[in-house]
């Protein structure tokens, strides 16, 4: 039995806080935390390796599953470096509309993410609200798209489908309700007194140590740290977009709920902006499959942070290295400085305030761990013909029912 | 693009290696080959005295006989330095640079496991990004890896 | 002795409160769901789930002390259901009532906390032992709250017998009004006693897992859960008697329905309050109680006093 | 200005509103039009150029020659991850999009679909 005054407690790889499986392994003391480790590496499925045995073509579709939410962004961070490679020529169009998607995407992100900030102090009600309201952006980017989410909307050269003058309108509809609703949780967070008491002070991180740190998106921008590649470092068309940086010294959970929904107004702005200023033109130019060596760095602000994506070409249809920096691997290590003293309560809404995207973070090989039958333990297979025969004892055989009834939702 | 041209002019004309090994690709992309004994030097001097202040990602590189690194360092205002550096592979010894940037921690062990970077001042601690359990001298971003390479059983078991 | 039986097995023993504590819980859930724009779950939910749960393995950890960890959601039910029989609920007496069992029905209302912290102690889990230590500190910020204002309508009525509150403020039916902020910090004390947001820290999910409850499965997470659902009922049902005593002489018929619209009211009070609030921290849970709800609740207990003093000259 | 129960007005509103949410399987979900469905094949269509098959990322789909100027082709739905890259890769639009999306099922071999032209209509056989 641990000392009941100093616990080791893990928080994942299983863990309701956790929406993907990482590890944060807390020692406390009481409620207090005194030390913490985080061991990533749960979710590492190889798509390094794997980018580099595929074609470009079949790459830009495993990149955008690097991560489900930010799907666009990897996919445009990768598909810009390798056009910069073969000195491709997109289309202002193409760029617009990339830039809409992003913009999009950023909006459908920074509201999930506020439903699951809600939902990690316990406000399951604003989580309901804020995700019935993101549909709004999800029925636009299905519209746009084809789906809800991983796009496919990009393709070597610009991209797959184009705007159509009718749907103009019905963004601009859905964009403005998006509003609405958004001035409506700005004054939710400012003013629901258990939910300022509970982002209020927790997760501290100066305005030092967000840079020395390393820190980057809306994490950093919460400590007064201004830096956006939107703006710095300008790709697609967002050298010709007017917007705002929105940064914020409250360096706390509070600053960064406040960055965010900032950052979404911004974005209204920014998707107004785009639709009445799309230009004419085709939407993709014919790419080579080959793409000559060479190699390129792409910056992509991410709804999370800075997305970095290096690609090597040799001169085939596949390229010699892609490496991927996700921003939650920048972000992740910030989070245990964070937690340092404070109270395990604290501890979701501070994993979560980074917007962690573990998917995003691990990438590399994935090789599952041998079921091993030790004492105690049971393996996959074992618990499996466990649970059939403990069922058949109490006189229910699955066996037999599977025979009886069809199960709905088998193939017709 | 006067800016990246004095960058050019400065680590050229502090560091004796020749204008051909600093190349600007674009605008805000500056790619410099630098021989692995003066990389601290240059390091240093990108850091301090020209304000490459933001650390993007460190790339390591498969080159056959060598294995490469690629620092990519950036200032606030966009501009990134790539600096490439090549160490022999039967001894990729790296040195860290975790005291300038605490965060290249992480990005420094996937080297480590991906592929068998030797860091030197990186201190022990977790593995990241593979299981603990993972084979000694196997490094999955070699060219020479293969998935067979690992035991056969631990991959089909649970499959 | 049979009718003895009847009434504790049968009416109004464990199957109705059973019963009643179901549907309790469905109208929570799903008055939850429509104040949150959903559809939320159908009628037979929380029987489905209980049939489920009870269709399962017990599992008890290795670790845990196999007695006590079984033997505490039987002491939890007994606990509640015992309480309930106190209470008048339909007529102005109760099932069993004797002077001082005002005293007795608080006193077998902290029992399911109790249980909540023996199990969750003796699971040996640390999500478990830290729900239990966040269950126990809990309450001691919420019971003094909630015994004071309990005690207020008590000193008024001057008696420590529930059924007899009740006779006087049916005969005395103005003075009830008087003890309206104590039904609204009794209200707020017995959130936390639930263990329902804002007070859910004891089994605050995204925190601690289920807190107490992370190792229970099978019929003894079933018992947990249905005694859960009763201490919701005879939490309302004792509000009702202290703070809604109205109507309750008009015969059995007219008090029963009158005595589950109240308890429902109390349970659509309670939704509502959950729904629009963020969990609270246990430092901050225990700053509000002592800081806010403690003072409130002695200002009621005045003012009771100073009322009875009143009437009295 | 700081109050608790900022948010009762809206939830308290709810309760006279349509709820934001449906009986899923009971109530259809409605997919939009440039959905990206289970793939439906033309084999009258197809010169078995096979771009498709080098196009797929997670090769899900085999073009077979069965006879002269005669293609089927095999669709593994438990593969295919419907970014629709062939559709947009056949020079003849021999692939299309449906919006079909409720493929689950419980047998793997199940979930391979064989389009052929065996007949007049487009039938879809098990494999």
């Amino acid at each position: 039995m641990p000392e009941p005054s100093n616990f080791r407690i893990p928080i994942g790889p299983q863990h309701p806080a956790l929406k993907e499986p990482e590890c944060f392994s807390i020692v406390l003391k009481g409620e207090k935390i005194t030390s913490m480790n985080v061991r990533l590496g749960y979710n590492h499925r190889g798509i390094e390796k794997a980018c580099e045995e595929r074609t470009y073509i079949q790459d830009m579709y495993l990149i955008e599953r690097v991560c489900g939410i930010c799907s666009h962004s990897h996919a445009t961070c990768f598909v810009q470096a390798v056009e910069e490679i073969a000195g491709l020529e997109v289309s202002k169009r193409a760029q617009y509309i990339r830039t809409l998607i992003a913009e999009l995407e950023r909006i459908h992100s920074h509201l999930l993410w506020l439903g699951v900030a809600g939902h990690e102090i316990g406000f399951d009600t604003l989580l309901m609200y804020t995700w019935r309201d993101r549909e709004g952006v999800m029925d636009v980017l299905a519209m746009l798209t084809g789906n809800r989410v991983n796009y496919g909307m990009n393709t070597i050269g610009g991209v797959r489908r184009d705007v159509t003058s009718e749907q103009i309108p019905q963004i601009l509809s859905a964009i403005d309700i998006l509003e609405e609703r958004t001035k409506y949780y700005i004054q939710i967070a400012t003013e629901e007194v258990t939910l300022r008491e509970r982002l209020s002070g927790v997760g501290v991180l100066s305005h030092d140590d967000a840079v020395h740190l390393g820190a980057v998106g809306p994490t950093a921008r919460a400590s007064a740290v201004d830096r956006d590649i939107r703006r710095d470092d300008p790709y697609a068309a967002y050298g010709e977009l007017s917007f705002k940086v929105i940064t914020d010294n409250h360096n706390d959970v509070y600053g960064r709920t406040l960055v965010r929904v900032g950052e979404l107004m911004e974005s209204y702005k920014m998707v107004r902006q785009i639709l009445k200023n799309l230009p004419e033109g085709p939407i993709a130019v014919k790419a080579p499959r080959k793409i000559p060596a060479g190699e390129a760095l792409s910056r992509y602000e991410a709804p999370r942070g800075e997305d970095v994506h290096y690609v090597k070409a040799n001169g085939t249809d596949k390229p010699e290295r892609v490496k991927i920096r996700a921003p939650t691997l920048a972000n992740v290590q910030v989070v245990a400085h964070m937690l340092k003293d404070r109270y395990l309560a604290d501890m979701p809404i501070v994993i979560a305030a980074i917007d962690p995207c573990f998917s995003c973070t691990d990438r590399a090989i994935s090789v599952r761990e041998q079921g091993n039958s030790t004492a105690g333990t049971m393996s996959w297979p074992t618990l499996h013909s466990y649970s059939i025969d403990w069922y058949r004892k109490q006189g229910i055989d699955f066996a037999e029912l599977n025979k009886k009834f069809k199960i709905r939702g088998a193939l017709k | 693009m006067s800016e990246e041209n004095d960058i050019q002019q400065e680590l050229t004309g502090q560091f004796s290696f020749s204008i051909d090994k600093v190349r600007i690709q674009r605008v805000r992309r500056i790619f410099a080959v630098i021989p692995s004994e003066k990389f601290a030097e240059v390091f240093d001097y990108a850091v301090k005295k020209l304000k490459f202040v933001i650390l993007a990602a460190i790339t390591g590189l498969d080159e056959g006989p060598t294995l490469g690194f690629i620092y990519h360092i950036a200032r606030e205002n966009g501009i990134v330095l790539n600096l490439h550096v090549s160490v022999p592979k039967e001894n990729p010894v790296l040195k860290t640079i975790t005291p300038y940037f605490p965060a290249a921690d992480a990005y420094e062990r996937e080297l480590v496991d991906l592929l068998g970077a030797k860091v030197e001042g990186l201190d022990a601690g977790f593995r990241y990004p593979l299981p603990d359990d993972w084979p000694a001298n196997q490094f999955p971003l070699r060219k020479d890896w293969k998935i067979e390479m690992l035991d056969k059983k631990e991959v089909t078991e649970n499959a | 002795m049979a009718i003895a039986l009847f009434n504790i097995l049968i009416f109004p023993g464990f199957l109705f409160i059973g019963v009643f504590g179901m549907l309790a819980e469905y109208i929570d859930r799903k008055l939850y769901a429509m104040l949150q724009n959903r559809v939320g779950p159908p009628w037979y939910q929380p029987l489905a789930d209980f049939i489920k749960l009870v269709a399962k393995e017990d599992i008890v950890p290795e670790q845990a002390d196999a007695r006590v960890f079984t033997l505490m959601p039987v002491v939890a039910l007994t606990g509640t259901v015992t309480a309930f029989f106190c209470i008048p609920l339909w007529g102005t007496k109760a099932l069993f009532s004797f002077n001082g069992d005002l005293v007795v029905v608080l006193y077998l209302m902290t029992i399911p906390t109790m249980t909540y912290f023996l199990g969750g102690w003796y699971s040996r889990s640390v999500f478990s032992m830290i729900g239990a230590a966040r269950s126990i500190t809990q309450l001691f910020a919420y019971e003094i709250p909630l015994f004071l204002c309990v005690l207020a309508p008590a000193m008024l009525a001057n008696t420590w017998s529930l059924s007899e509150m009740t006779v006087y403020y049916n005969s005395h039916p103005w003075f009830g009004l008087f003890n309206i902020a104590g039904f609204v910090i009794a209200l707020v004390a017995l959130l936390g006693k639930l263990e329902k947001v804002p007070f859910d820290i004891p089994e605050a999910e995204t925190e601690i897992v289920a807190g107490t409850f992370t190792e229970y499965s099978g019929r003894l997470l079933a018992l947990f859960r249905m005694c859960i659902d009763v201490e919701m009922v005879v939490g309302a049902s004792l509000l009702a008697a202290v703070f809604l005593p109205f109507g309750m002489h008009y015969g059995s018929a007219v008090g029963f329905g009158l005595y589950l619209v109240k308890v429902l009211f109390v349970v659509a009070l309670l939704s509502v309050l959950r729904t629009i609030f963020a969990r609270l921290r246990i430092d901050q849970m225990i700053s509000f109680c002592w800081k806010y709800m403690a003072p409130a609740a002695f200002l009621q207990l005045l003012a009771d006093l100073i009322i009875k003093g009143i009437h009295a000259s | 200005m700081i109050r608790p129960g900022r948010m009762i007005r809206e939830v308290l509103e709810s309760l006279f509103k349509k709820a934001a949410t449906t009986k899923y399987p009971l109530v259809k979900a409605v997919m939009p039009d440039k959905f990206r469905g289970k793939l439906k094949f033309y084999p009258e269509r197809c010169i078995g150029c096979k771009m498709c098959m080098r196009d797929c990322p997670s090769n899900a789909i085999i073009i077979r020659k069965v006879g002269e100027k005669n293609f089927e082709a095999e669709i593994d739905l438990a593969k295919c991850i419907y970014c629709a890259q062939c559709v947009d890769s056949c020079p003849k639009k021999a692939l299309e999009s449906t919006k079909e999306f409720e493929l689950a099922g419980l047998d793997h071999e199940k979930l391979k679909v064989v389009f052929s032209a065996e007949t007049e209509d487009t039938v879809e056989t098990k494999a």
